[in-house]
């Protein structure tokens, strides 16, 4: 399934990347993840949360057709 | 209805005259009793002999006005508000700058105080800002909301 | 040593040009992470169809300095401060315009917060300060806080 | 006693005036404030505190001659 990726702040510098789009035989945020780590294991030492279609969600999240979905490491606003 | 769009990111850091206008623009609001004022400035902190001259931040934007609509509602919701006003700088913005104005204004002063606070909280943690904290040495580190 | 004598009191409305004023004057302490600023402005309360207009404050001067100086030291104590600017006015100070302001700097946002609350309860509670509100229709009455 | 007598607020608007020196035989806080209570008796409708030197003090305070002494009525101050 086509997926809509955006990576931000630390992890867009260590992907060298802001965002793609990924076509992943995948169905839950979960796999989404295990695909990243596997892929670029210096994600393992940054802390991220997922976000699908603006809004934080857990690892058992199912994933749909042309979602939004972000790699947001830790925020540092205010 | 048609709601006004308000935009809570902007860019280059907040000014002391933006800040003068905000307040002078509520001498109407013969209603109000309290104002308060929170405002984050970049901070010249040092590490391994390193100090930071500016932090540069960016947003997943549409997120992040998406969560600070939610965050103003609520604060609307939990405190008898008259007024709230939110600016977050992007960008590089320089110590001693300032990169983040919560304005709320009420009509007695615990209103105004604690959801000042309540929103200062929400922004730290729930809204995609990031930092990066720039050294004068030119190297940079990323910034973590504690 | 020489400790220099701080005026709190201070004659007429304290204007959006001063406050400016004086968070520009921090941009120079960048060890300076937050700020908190609480302004306390006249409201146009009705009661039995009068309209406050203006209230007209008065101190027992010298007791009111020794109070805002006792509160001063109070607040340095008990908080991680940084700054702290206190302006209260005296004198007729008309609906929508502001009478008092309490400035506090901290490296972290905790400590300016939770010293401007302090503050201003203080203020409110033991500063011998008198208001007189004064009505559209000319009559007035005293107020009193809670 | 010499005592110089400071009045504020609706307290002096009752009173009709600001200051003045009293010379009066009396000793505590609390004397004074029967004084001022039989001599003005709409004081007695209003909350008052009285500061001794810029200080409030209890009624048991004993003073001194003179003290600057002030009626205080209820602070509006913020």
């Amino acid at each position: 399934m086509k997926i809509k990726m955006k990576y931000f702040g630390m992890i867009a510098e260590s992907l060298g990347k802001e965002e793609e789009t990924l076509d992943l035989d995948i169905k839950m945020v979960s796999d989404l993840s295990d695909y990243f780590l596997s892929e670029f294991s210096r994600l393992e030492e940054m802390n991220f949360q997922i976000s699908v279609n603006l809004n934080i969600v857990p690892a058992q999240f199912e994933l749909s057709e042309n979602d939004e979905v972000a790699l947001l490491p830790a925020f540092a606003g205010g | 209805m048609v709601k006004k769009k308000k935009s809570v990111l902007t860019k280059g850091a907040i000014s002391p005259e933006i800040i003068a206008q905000s307040i002078a623009h509520h001498s109407v609001g013969t209603d109000i009793g309290a104002h308060d004022i929170f405002l984050g400035q970049v901070r010249a902190d040092t590490a391994n002999d390193k100090t930071v001259t500016a932090i540069e931040y960016t947003a997943y934007e549409e997120m992040a006005e998406a969560k600070f609509s939610q965050i103003r509602e609520s604060a609307f919701a939990k405190f008898d508000l008259i007024c709230l006003h939110i600016l977050h700088s992007l960008g590089k913005i320089n110590a001693g700058e300032i990169c983040l104005f919560v304005f709320t204004s009420s009509a007695h002063r615990t209103d105004a105080m604690a959801a000042t606070r309540y929103i200062v909280e929400e922004i730290k943690a729930d809204v995609p800002v990031f930092g990066k904290e720039i050294f004068d040495n030119k190297s940079h580190q990323w910034k973590v909301n504690k």
